[in-house]
């Protein structure tokens, strides 16, 4: 099986108001879909049906089931009154072989025992972003990854998701800006 | 083959047809049936020995406690529906129920302790009855509070089906637990199983009162049942066509 | 496993969270004896009713934003993606916000129950009650709290303390049971009896609820 | 028939309800019907008027 996602007319609407009509898709290994639309047009929305948190009011849905998911949302899922270390343990990340090499990327090498609530927003979302990093899945779902991060650290996010998509992986994102990253558009009007 | 024909049948559209055709029968029914059973209660029946001519006040006060209570078992049923088969009308009917039962425990329990002044000479005992009625009550409140605190109208829906489901679990153990605790309250006049306590002259008109108030409150519920409707349902073609 | 280390670890290292309610509840007992005026035998009386409420009102204040950090951060849509067992991890919550908060108020009703009721005979059955009673507790208002996760804590006691007033009688009664030496362990395996019952549902409703949240 | 028999012998007697311990209970059984009517009433009228709002905001 070579498609992950497949989505077929769907539809969502909330208190009876539409949000978006229609929507359909296919998304194949190794390939990135980039969401675009405007304020309100539904992004997160489609994002979160995809994940299954919203169940979409119309329409067909097959995520295959060797699908396993890592979700970047606009929350960080990070606990301000913790140290960066015990963040990272509660994301089961601090074992993991390559985290070293990030943290030094990103310049946090030397500040683990530093609580979250000192760090800057961008520097927040670099340790929110390790969850990406250092994923185990194959097929990552991001909303909005670039809000707050420098222009270094997006190239650097593009160059890393092209390499994942040549190693088979897929991945769904939105973005008002234009990535760097192989992906066909879907426009949300 | 059951969803899809409850889904048919309890559509909002067939619901107000319906109910919009049996409205006006119900309506004359219950206000004539209620208004004669009242009046045969209070002026035809003879006087209770011990309580003496207070006792009339059981043809306002047993009709609105046992109301109340049935109330509270049709929303059970209907969130049970709702969450089963996810019939939008069941929690239209569940949201619309939720006021009027507030207002029928708010008749019984003032009717309630305005008789205890005369029969027990205090207006408010800490009684099983009394206590499991005002406990009712809050509920009733809650639900509605609950209900109308969520903006988006499908969670509302959702977690007042379970509260009114979860509450039903509570409320049989509710009364077990006030009626072990303390009882003062005469036991109940009238019970499936046994005879009726009561005089059978005094019953019939009890019966009416009953039956009477219960069409009222329907009447009620469908009125309130109508308005969630609209209220719900404004943007759909067929309420314009309607109205 | 991890999961009982991940939650211990959120709610240790946030002393208002655990500390807060078992502060609020040693400052009710010592307030308790300043508000009668009498000797200790009349103390005793009304003791356990005190102590009853206040180990609810704690509960409810313990469990207050039980679910809503998680939520408002984010942890929760994360854990409602993951393969993991949504219910299981709310019941391994609130088993720890048992454990911080209400063993240390069993123990401390218990010794304040030796020194106001100055029977320590009577005082040793009290102890497995509360413990039993505040797990319980925990339970009911996570579900309150769960349904009125984003519209605050006032909405959630209101809808779940009629539904925990009949445990309120049933500890009314254990008190009488053990002073008048009547059948104290049909009470407590009745509450056990609750509690088992309880335990395996109450995660489970509010892991539907939680799941209906975050749509 | 018994069934049917006026209770009271006389109008004001029937609004006084004075029972045969002495006591009066008029007071008491008029005040629970004005309530119970008083209820009923007022919640027919609200949900009549909040129907009439809401369908004229369709036209």
């Amino acid at each position: 099986m070579n498609q992950i996602v497949k989505a077929k007319n769907l539809s969502y609407k909330i208190n009876e108001k539409k949000l978006f009509q229609n929507i359909s898709f296919d998304l194949n290994k190794g390939e990135a879909i980039h969401i675009q639309g405007e304020n309100g047009s539904g992004k997160t929305t489609l994002l979160r049906i995809i994940c299954g948190l919203t169940k979409p009011s119309k329409g067909d849905l097959d995520i295959s089931t060797d699908a396993k998911i890592t979700f970047l949302g606009h929350k960080n899922a990070l606990k301000q009154y913790l140290t960066i270390e015990d963040n990272l343990s509660l994301l089961n990340l601090i074992h993991h072989p390559n985290l070293d090499q990030f943290l030094q990327k990103f310049g946090l090498d030397g500040c683990l025992d530093l609580n979250l609530a000192s760090l800057s927003f961008g520097q927040q979302k670099k340790i929110a972003l390790l969850r990406i990093f250092l994923n185990d899945s194959n097929l990552l779902i991001m909303d909005e990854p670039c809000v707050g991060l420098d222009n270094q650290t997006q190239n650097y996010l593009s160059n890393f998701i092209n390499d994942e998509l040549k190693l088979g992986k897929s991945v769904l994102f939105s973005s008002h800006i234009d990535l760097d990253i192989n992906s066909d558009k879907l426009n949300l009007s | 083959m059951i969803k899809k024909f409850i889904h048919q049948f309890a559509s909002p559209k067939t619901y107000m047809f319906q109910v919009n055709r049996a409205y006006p029968y119900i309506f004359y029914f219950s206000v004539i049936i209620y208004s004669l059973s009242v009046f045969w209660g209070l002026f035809l029946t003879p006087e209770d020995f011990v309580q003496g001519n207070s006792y009339r006040i059981i043809y306002l006060h047993v009709p609105a406690s046992f109301i109340s209570q049935s109330l509270y078992l049709a929303m059970a049923i209907a969130s049970a529906v709702y969450l089963i088969w996810k019939v939008k009308l069941s929690v239209y009917l569940v949201r619309s129920i939720a006021p009027i039962g507030a207002i029928t425990t708010f008749i019984a329990l003032i009717s309630g302790s305005i008789w205890g002044i005369p029969t027990w000479g205090t207006w408010w005992v800490w009684d099983a009855r009394i206590v499991s009625t005002l406990i009712l009550f809050i509920m009733y409140l809650g639900l509605i509070s609950l209900h109308d605190s969520f903006n988006n109208f499908e969670k509302a829906d959702k977690f007042l089906s379970i509260l009114v489901i979860v509450g039903s679990v509570n409320i049989p153990i509710i009364k077990m637990s006030v009626e072990w605790w303390s009882t003062l309250h005469q036991p109940a006049s009238i019970t499936l199983s046994e005879k009726p306590a009561i005089d059978l002259v005094m019953l019939y008109p009890l019966f009416g009162s009953i039956i009477g108030f219960a069409g009222i409150v329907t009447c009620l519920v469908i009125l309130s049942s109508k308005f969630q409707i609209f209220r719900r349902e404004k943007n759909k073609s067929w309420v314009n066509d309607y109205v | 496993m991890n999961i009982f280390r991940f939650e211990f670890l959120k709610l240790s290292r946030k002393s208002r969270g655990w500390l807060g309610p078992i502060l609020v509840f040693v400052l009710i007992m010592i307030a308790y004896p300043l508000t009668v005026e009498v000797s200790n035998l009349e103390l005793g009386q009304s003791f356990f009713s005190v102590l009853w409420i206040a180990t609810l009102l704690v509960m409810m204040l313990a469990t207050e934003d039980i679910f809503l950090e998680d939520y408002n951060d984010g942890s929760l849509e994360q854990l409602s993606i993951s393969d993991g067992n949504l219910s299981f991890v709310i019941a391994v919550k609130i088993f720890i916000y048992w454990m911080l908060i209400g063993i240390p108020i069993s123990i401390i009703g218990f010794l304040f129950c030796i020194g106001i009721t100055n029977s320590s005979q009577n005082s040793i059955y009290v102890l497995p009650i509360i413990l039993v009673a505040s797990y319980i507790f925990i339970n009911v208002f996570s579900f309150g709290n769960a349904l009125s996760l984003t519209k605050g804590s006032v909405l959630g006691t209101l809808v779940t303390l009629p539904l925990l007033l009949p445990l309120l009688i049933v500890l009314g009664k254990v008190i009488v049971a053990i002073n008048f030496g009547l059948n104290y362990f049909g009470f407590l395996l009745l509450l056990l009896g609750i509690l088992s019952i309880i335990i395996f549902i109450v995660p489970m409703i509010i892991s539907y609820i939680i799941r209906a949240h975050l749509e | 028939m018994i069934m049917f028999n006026f209770a009271f012998n006389s109008f004001s007697e029937a609004i006084l309800m004075e029972s045969q311990n002495g006591q009066s209970h008029g007071i008491y059984v008029w005040s629970v019907l004005l309530i119970v009517f008083l209820c009923i009433f007022m919640t027919f009228f609200f949900y009549k008027n909040k129907i009439k709002k809401i369908t004229k905001k369709f036209k």
